[in-house]
């Protein structure tokens, strides 16, 4: 048992270093479940239980900032237990897919925060050019966001996995939401930041434009960049640019310091 | 213009260089957040560069930064920006007037971009094609299923993130010395500080959201916050949270805190009810 | 009899004069109920009377060029007419509402034309400087707008309100619609009066291309307002202003007294 | 810019001509009209203003004038933009170089954003929140209820009015004075009229309305003239009902006639049902 | 019979030269069925069977780039063979329809590549200034898209239109469904001829605009046209014309030969 | 500007000329054809203009080829742009710096607006009252319906066709009189092929379509190769078809090769199933 649970426990690190690895897929049921098959002694079980999770989960991918279930835990844990069980493939669902439920709200409670923490760790080594310590701040940043995983799944293996899943079930419910309420919050400080690098006179009403494009009219990102970039040409040839507009220059003159700094 | 993806390196960067970007792309969304995304991993793949371009210690702390601020891009295409940015830092580094805000207004403008074309080819197509061929055959308890799958994604997947690199820096270079030929590089700064300063803006409206959930009223003349916020201007709410951060960050707060201030926030009003 | 018809009548008194007081919800049936109350000897019913016509008729405020209908002789009727019949809260509302219809339609056919006609008095009193007259026929036209109230409440008081209903029921359905129709064109000529005190070459296709934003796309004029801020921006920035462009001074010449003033 | 809402008072308008403005905008909507709205009440909280600055009698009748032009605004917040109006008017009649046009473009421009916010937050908001207080309480027959709902509507109400007279002269005295400094007055002046073209064309689209309910053909292919003519350009029915007028107006027909042709016009449409 | 398969045969020519006529609507069912019906001797018939195909038939007509069933052959053949049968107005529309249809893809699949053969050749012929060949490879294109009616219609009426019908339905469906689809790819081909007697560096941006204006915003061309027209003149307004925009000038200089060229 | 239709003839086209331009219009649809739509007839009504205007053969062939391109406007209309196409050829004709281009701008700019105006006019209601009225008599067996079918119809239809010829050419005329007086032609030139130029665009966006209908993935993810282009850049599969067609006139493809091209390609689609 103790063997077993070691090797799941590296088949969950594999999964949770599916972004170290090239965002490779590595950590899909359908890679995950056969691995856990062959270390419960059933590899068939494990592709099958595998291919029917990644067919349940196909829509589970993240894109933009949609935050999927945790799928490693599930798998893992799903398919081990529907094994050792006896039980089919349906199993592994019923089994696996409230744990994913779980340990989503686990690590979004729990991992993003500590994540968030060596993110802002590597800032500060970039600055004192201690490389290393920034390397290693990146490698544990990853790792950290998948805590709870990392934790639970041996242990939930180990203790029989419904234990573990009702103890967690003790976070109360306003923490997650609350916390996936600040995931959606904080771009806004990504890109804050990333605005005040790029922020002078010349440029703010375009950064508005861009936002009341998508606000008023709904269209893509890449919407806005087609037509910013039209927008440019036409002014490139029409001679916008190159002569220091001397209004633009008493402006900026005149409220430096003014207003706007202080927004 | 061939399609050639080879360019000639007569400057500092080397075709060795480019490499080591490519591989140490490979960790690129290891360390994705949702403060700053891409961020970390998109300096950590630079990191060669730069290193060779700034010997400096200074120059070096000051254009990693410079690549710390947020980024997001689909990863399998990581590579292309990465080679753009490979080449403006080479310019930057061995040309007196070149801007160096460019290469980040040129980071921004192609990010929303890249990650619709790269997101519905590779998230969109690929992906589905590779699941679908896997599972039929796992289905059936075959081991080629999970096999096919890892491999239908992942040939064109490194083939391109291979390429890229290449073709985002020759890109990058070539469009660098004829906009410098032309005399023209001012024009073509500012042109790109403004698309980028655009992307930004629609990419926060895009990417951020907040939701004032409080009712207001009852019966038929119930509505949200939310709504009549957004009822007067379609964007207010995140604008507002924007304009906060972006308030407290020129006050010089600390991003850690102005983070630990959101998260507060968050649960506060998860706890209340009024944000949902 | 008569002492309260008097009453009766300063209570709508009052209810008209709401704009004059600030629109401060005086007119609302929650104040006017219990003022009725109070004259038909059961406060308490015109309270409660008052709240369940306010909440029927929650959504009847102007904003923006909605006009809803007269609540405060369906109140003031309603609710007088309930009391003294020793019926319900409901029958407030069944008799009250279809008041507050029929003298919409009187207002809108009798007061509105009136009323406008002393509107334009007081450009004429602007003109001349007779402020005294001015401020008159502002008095007055406020007033007018209700006249049809303002005569119907006692009337209808006094002689039951059936007869009075009935007779202004007579108004052919057309002149109403009529007036409605009307009342939506006037702002035309608001506008264009308006839009000619600004109206110059330079500024004219900005009319059109509000207009036209609205038009195609929906948008709300705040919305118009926003992009037409960072569009003006942009053009501060890129120095379009404070040269006289030659072009425009050229075409200034050119097509003055020519097709446009026309127009 | 801290917050305080005192400004000096160093021309010729002082807190107590501003204070009779506040007390003037309390009748504002008494004459509200389809035609030009709040114009004459406009016009008569600016009275005092207008009277101090201009002892000239024709002065003052073309201030009175320029007011009496179209305008629309919440009336709760109708002191701001008089507030504004009055900090332009003593500009004007203090400088020599002030371009009088601006002062009805400014108030153009605020039309609709302020209408926006104002209506949200008293009609859409403080309203329903009275009115849901008020009525629960009224409807257990507690007096108490009317008493409320006039209270938490107007404590809020006339606050906010009394303090808009004063930040709106704030507000416009500053800035005229800044971009005067800066010599900008030209350029601002020419924005200020830009935007508030663009208002004003997109609120005649928005409040304007005719609609030609004419059927034209039968079954399947029917369809209103209306329906033809918003096919073609949407909008183009309004656009051409405020040509008309317009042209009207140009070749000097007295408003009042037109506003009698377009009631004849109204109920024939009525009558004949080509109108609805 | 042969007079009559003559004068039916007239009757169809007739109707495919609407478009020579000034599409002045003689090819309408109400119009051709008249005709038909003094042929077969009873006109009488014939004015209601036009009539009521004429009614089924009210939305095929071609406005842009739609393309309806063939009426002229529908009508011809459905009111001579419901006369000639005995059978009602509604026999009209049972067999007319069908007919219709078969012909609209005997038209589009043989007709519309030998008229664009013609078409071509007007092209020839205008560069050698052969008028009298113009004009006659002009008449020839127009009744060529016809070809297949032009022919059916004598031998249907001749034959039995049954016959005739069966062997047109043998062409495989999928090259009428490619004609379709290619019939909507081919404006294209006459766009990119006009946009290249167009094209040059300074308004190419806005053959973009126009294009994604419509694609993203789903606005008519009449829209694009008019705030193409607004931003022209506001542009003209601001002096954005007559100088030689230094930069445009430098860019054109640079890119000439390059890229764009290339697209 | 009053609305006689007359202008003066002080050049060289007379009133006759336009007479026959009104003429040769009338088979103006006969040769419509899918790949330029109304070229071919819209030459050949301006034949006699052009004929007359430009003696030598090279100037003439020069002048037919430039009419050949892509047009397309309800033909009870034609003859309004074919006024001002002629206006424009005379201007061309006699004055030495007269842009020739311009010819063609102007004609773009008008093919999306005069459609839609005559579409709506003559498809969308008078050719529906004509059929409406038509239909009524003809079911009960009246002659009359046809007869009173094509008379509603065909009389303004000529009226206006004839009317649009002299319109066309007067409004041509006294607009480039009006142009050259001002010294502005060069600007309105530019003005003309940038609207010219919006309308093509929005055209081809608007009358071409292609749709790859091949399925990708199945089940609930399912979708199309068109919904996944589109969801990058809504028009990418025009812009793509357009662009490789445009592409391929450069390489100097003969265009009756470009449409066999086409129509193997959309057949071969039709065959596979990958387009429809
Ligand atoms: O949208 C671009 C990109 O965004 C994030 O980085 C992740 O969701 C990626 O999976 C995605 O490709
Ligand atoms: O929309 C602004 C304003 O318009 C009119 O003046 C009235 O309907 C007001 O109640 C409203 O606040
Ligand atoms: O849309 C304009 C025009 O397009 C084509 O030429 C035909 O469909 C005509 O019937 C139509 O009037």
């Amino acid at each position: 048992m103790v063997l077993k649970t070691i090797l799941v426990f590296l088949i969950g690190l594999l999964g949770y270093s599916e972004w170290l690895l090239g965002t490779s897929y590595i950590q899909r049921p359908i890679v995950l479940g056969p691995l856990v098959g062959l270390v419960m002694g059933d590899m068939q079980a494990g592709i099958i239980m595998g291919a029917t999770l990644e067919l349940a989960m196909i829509g589970a991918i993240s894109v933009g900032a949609y935050n999927p279930p945790d799928l490693i835990s599930g798998t893992i844990l799903g398919v081990s237990l529907a094994i050792s069980s006896g039980a089919g493939a349906d199993a592994a669902l019923t089994l696996g897919i409230p744990i994913a439920t779980v340990m989503l709200a686990v690590d979004t409670a729990l991992g993003q925060p500590i994540m968030l923490f060596f993110i802002h760790r590597c800032d500060k080594y970039a600055e004192t050019g201690n490389i290393k310590a920034f390397n290693r701040c990146m490698f544990i940043a990853g790792y950290a966001q998948s805590i709870g995983g990392i934790i639970c799944i041996p242990l939930a293996f180990y203790f029989g996995s419904d234990a573990v899943t009702k103890l967690l079930g003790n976070i109360p419910d306003f923490v997650q939401t609350g916390m996936d309420i600040t995931a959606a919050l904080l771009p806004a400080l990504g890109f804050a930041m990333l605005a005040q690098t790029m922020m002078n006179k010349k440029v703010a009403p375009f950064f508005f434009i861009g936002f009341f494009l998508v606000a008023y009219f709904n269209i893509s990102t890449t919407g806005a960049a087609v037509f910013s970039i039209l927008m440019v040409l036409v002014m490139v040839m029409f001679g916008a640019f190159g002569k220091t507009g001397g209004d633009a220059a008493a402006i900026e003159a005149e409220v430096d310091g003014g207003d706007f700094d202080e927004f | 213009m061939s399609f050639s993806v080879h360019s000639d390196y007569n400057k500092i960067i080397t075709k060795k260089d480019l490499k080591k970007v490519f591989w140490r792309s490979i960790p690129y969304e290891h360390s994705w957040n949702y403060e700053r995304m891409g961020n970390v991993g998109y300096t950590y793949a630079m990191y060669p560069i730069l290193k060779k371009l700034y010997p400096e210690k200074d120059d070096l702390a000051r254009a990693m930064k410079r690549h710390l601020t947020l980024y997001n891009v689909t990863p399998y295409i990581s590579t292309f920006p990465l080679g753009i940015s490979a080449a403006m830092e080479e310019a930057n580094a061995t040309e007196d007037d070149f801007e160096t805000e460019s290469i980040g207004a040129v980071k921004s403008a192609l990010m929303g971009p890249l990650s619709g074309i790269g997101d519905a080819f590779f998230w969109g197509t690929l992906r589905v094609i590779a699941t679908g061929i896997g599972c039929t055959l796992a289905l059936k308890g075959n081991i080629l299923g999970p096999l096919l799958f890892l491999l239908i994604f992942n040939v064109p997947h490194y083939a391109l993130r291979y390429l890229g690199t290449f073709l985002g820096y020759k890109l990058g270079s070539e469009s660098i010395e004829k906009i410098t030929a032309s005399g023209l590089m001012g024009s073509v700064m500012e042109a790109a500080s403004i698309v980028g300063m655009m992307v930004v803006g629609a990419m926060t409206m895009d990417m951020t959201a907040i939701n004032f959930i409080t009712e207001i009223g009852s019966g038929e003349e119930a509505t949200t916050l939310q709504e009549l916020l957004t009822g007067i201007v379609p964007g207010l709410p995140v604008l507002g949270l924007f304009g906060i951060v972006y308030w407290m960050l020129k006050k010089k707060l600390n991003p850690l805190l102005i983070m630990l201030i959101m998260l507060v926030f968050g649960i506060i009003g998860a706890f209340f009810g009024f944000l949902g």
